[in-house]
This record gives structure tokens, C-alpha cells and sequence, in this order.
């Protein structure tokens, strides 16, 4: 393991997970960084999703996310990282995913959240599926996802 | 026996999230199933990994006795 | 007071206020946002740097933060935007600004807390002096936290 | 009377946060003060704010009884 992934905390959550919390907890263990820039992604309130369902592979999901995250730490000067995302059926305002990043400079903290959800977006083994009247549908990355993930290919790190 | 595994939409198309295969070259195994899965399962935006890494060349996979074949369709998180 | 303006809480904090609190607030409030995006500064602790104080100016300040949330909220869609920033003396580990920004487009979330710290940082009614062992030194904003502001100049609004 | 007010270092240059002066152009009163804190004043990255807003020509001003002008240094927050 490199050495930036030790100071990584890294989940694979198959049961809901409190957000606030987590963000408590990881403020508490960085009291003294400059900044530090999380983001949560919830199943959203749309007209008719009546569940959303993550499904994982376990040899490859969590060993991906914790590839990211040394991926991220090489890239951003950060003092510390945390990573949780579900897996699982989840209801409309159940978090998804959490992101903390903390730095001693702002923007380090800023690109690392950002880059990081773009991969976890659409370049991490989870597969999604949500419930509607009319039942499951699986849901396919969106173009935008990969410009989004496509910004970082040539760009500087900040 | 070798297991094959399909993820995501491929789970609906083959009617089950898993099943076990006698081992062999993977075109061979491939040729075993349902005509329907077998395509759904060479779709190009679907990946392969086997015992967790994925793979390359496709085509030069032989599976061995508890080997675990993944089918890989596009990935959707967060 | 323009619409937007309405959803957005907006605070100059006199007494120390508890981040993680807030977030959770933040968080309960906007439970169906498809993402929400939090960024926290806090006091750093660097070599000898006992406090820092940060000072306001009563008729402006508060009236130039809420005019930043109307400018936030007109340029990304929101469905929430809280700024908290504190103004007195601090310690390390002290938070001094809190920006929450929930939307249904991750994007949006991140853009939105990310130009108003630019903001917040070089464009609002405040002045920071930090106390050493050689007593107390006015903080100057560096020339990072201008060509921070000026990215946002003439970029379009994602 | 009228009330400047000195914000950040200006505070530090005038020893003071504030002071009560006599109305009238603000040449007028900058000129009654002391040397030191009258060009501190007039440096240009300083702005001026008359009763809260911002003044565009600083040549321009008169202050009346009740006015309060505040000098505003560089700032910087977060």
C-alpha cells in the first residue's frame, strides 16, 4: 500500500450510514487543517423513484475505491481523506455517498472532493438500478458523466 | 467447476446473478449459454475480470477449476 | 430582497459556532438534494501563531455577504446556500467560515461553494491580523486569492 | 459632528478605531489630522464608504452632520 492511502478512510457501507456523523467525526480528527470540503450525494426526490439500488462486486469494488484514493492522495496535498459509499436498496433522501477531504490550502481540498466524485461516478464498480410504478430499471452512465470525468485527463492538478 | 458472475443489467439477462460452468476456454463456455446471454455477454461496453483483475485480451481466456469470470457492463455509482 | 435570496441563511457570527452542527442542520433541511457540497475553514495551526482575529465593519459586512448569496444562488441552481463567517478572535482549530450548498446537480454544488469562499476570501467586509510571539500582524491577501477571484471572471457559470 | 472610521491596519496608523470631526469636504478633514494617518488615508488601494456604500469619486465628498465615513483597506476573510 502506498504510503498517502494510510491516512485514507475508505468504506464500502451495506447498511445506511449518518452523514453528519461522519463529517463530525472527520472534522474532529482534523482540527488543525486549513480546510476541508466534503460532499454528500443523497437519492434525490424525483417524481415517481420510489428506490434506488446499488449493487457492488465485492472483488473489485472496495479495492477500486481504495485505488482512488491513492490516486487522489498522490495527486492533492491533503491531510486527510474519507470515502464512504453505499451499496444496497435505498430510499429517496438516504445518503449515497460521503466525501471528505481535508488540506492545508482550500482548492487542494475543493479538486480533491471533485475528482474524486467524478471517478466515483461513473469509473467505480457499482451498477444502478432505481424502482419506479412501472419497476426496475437500470440506470447507464450519462454523456455528461464523462466530461466530467474527462476534465482531469489533461489538466494540472489545481 | 469455474463460476461466472454478471453484473448489473446482465444479472436481469441471464436470470441469475451467478452460475457455475465446467471449466475451458472462454469462447467454449460462452457457447454453452442461452444464445441471448452469450451476446449480451460480448457486448463490447462489457468488460471482463477474472478472479478480480480485469482482462485485456478476451480471447485468450482459458478458465480453470475455481476460477471466477466477471461480466462487466458500464459502471453507474454515487 | 431579490427571490433567490430568500432560501439563503446568511450569518455573521460574533461567538464561535460548532460546524458540525450546522452541517447536520444543513443536511436535515435539505434531505431530497441530490448533492450537497460543504466547505469548512478553520484556524490552522502553523509555527507560532497563538490567535487570529478577523474583524468586520457592521454597516457593510453582513449586507455584502447577502449580497454574494444573491449572486451565488442567480448564477447556479440551489436548492440551498447557508454562509456563516465568524468575526472576532480565534484559536487553531477554531472554525472561522462555513459555506453549505445543496443542489440537485452535484456540479452546481460544488461551483456554488466554491465561488463564494473566493468571494468570502478576497471580496468581503472583513480583515485579518494573526498574533505571534512578535505580537499582532495585518494580513494582506496574497496574490493566490486574486487570480482565485478572477477565474470566475469569464467562465461560464459550470 | 461626523465620525470617521478606520478599518484594519488604519485602525493600528490612527491609534484609533474611530474619531468625531468637524463637517465639511473631506480635503478639509483629512487635512486636520495627523500627516502619517492623512497619507495611510489617501493610499490607493484604500476605499472610502460613506454611510455604508462604497464612494466612487472620493474628491467629491462632504460630510455632513451625522455622516460616517469608513476607510477600507485591502480586505481579507475566510
Amino acid at each position: 500500500m502506498a504510503a498517502g492511502a494510510e491516512m485514507a478512510d475508505v468504506r464500502l457501507a451495506l447498511d445506511p450510514f449518518d452523514p453528519a456523523a461522519e463529517i463530525a467525526a472527520f472534522n474532529a480528527a482534523h482540527p488543525h487543517a486549513g480546510g476541508i470540503v466534503t460532499f454528500l450525494g443523497q437519492v434525490r426526490l424525483t417524481g415517481g423513484v420510489e428506490a434506488l439500488e446499488l449493487k457492488h462486486y465485492a472483488p473489485m469494488t472496495l479495492p477500486g475505491m481504495e485505488e482512488l484514493a491513492r490516486a487522489v492522495r498522490a495527486r492533492w496535498l491533503l491531510e486527510g481523506l474519507s470515502i464512504i459509499h453505499r451499496s444496497g436498496v435505498m430510499r429517496p433522501g438516504d445518503p449515497i455517498v460521503l466525501v471528505c477531504a481535508a488540506a492545508r490550502h482550500r482548492r487542494d481540498a475543493f479538486a480533491a472532493a471533485d475528482f474524486a466524485m467524478d471517478h466515483l461516478k461513473s469509473q467505480s464498480w457499482f451498477w444502478k438500478r432505481e424502482k419506479t410504478a412501472a419497476g426496475w430499471r437500470w440506470i447507464e452512465p450519462r454523456a455528461e458523466d464523462f466530461t466530467d470525468l474527462a476534465r482531469w485527463d489533461h489538466s494540472a492538478s489545481r | 467447476m469455474a463460476r461466472l458472475v454478471f453484473l448489473g443489467r446482465l444479472e436481469d439477462v441471464a436470470g441469475m446473478p451467478q452460475t457455475e460452468v465446467p471449466p475451458g476456454p472462454v469462447e467454449q463456455v460462452l457457447a454453452a449459454l442461452a444464445p441471448e446471454l452469450a451476446v449480451a455477454l460480448l457486448d463490447e461496453k462489457v468488460r471482463m475480470a477474472l478472479n478480480g483483475r480485469l482482462i485485456g485480451d478476451r480471447g485468450a481466456v482459458v478458465l480453470g477449476k475455481g476460477d471466477e469470470l466477471a461480466f462487466l457492463p458500464p459502471v453507474s455509482g454515487g
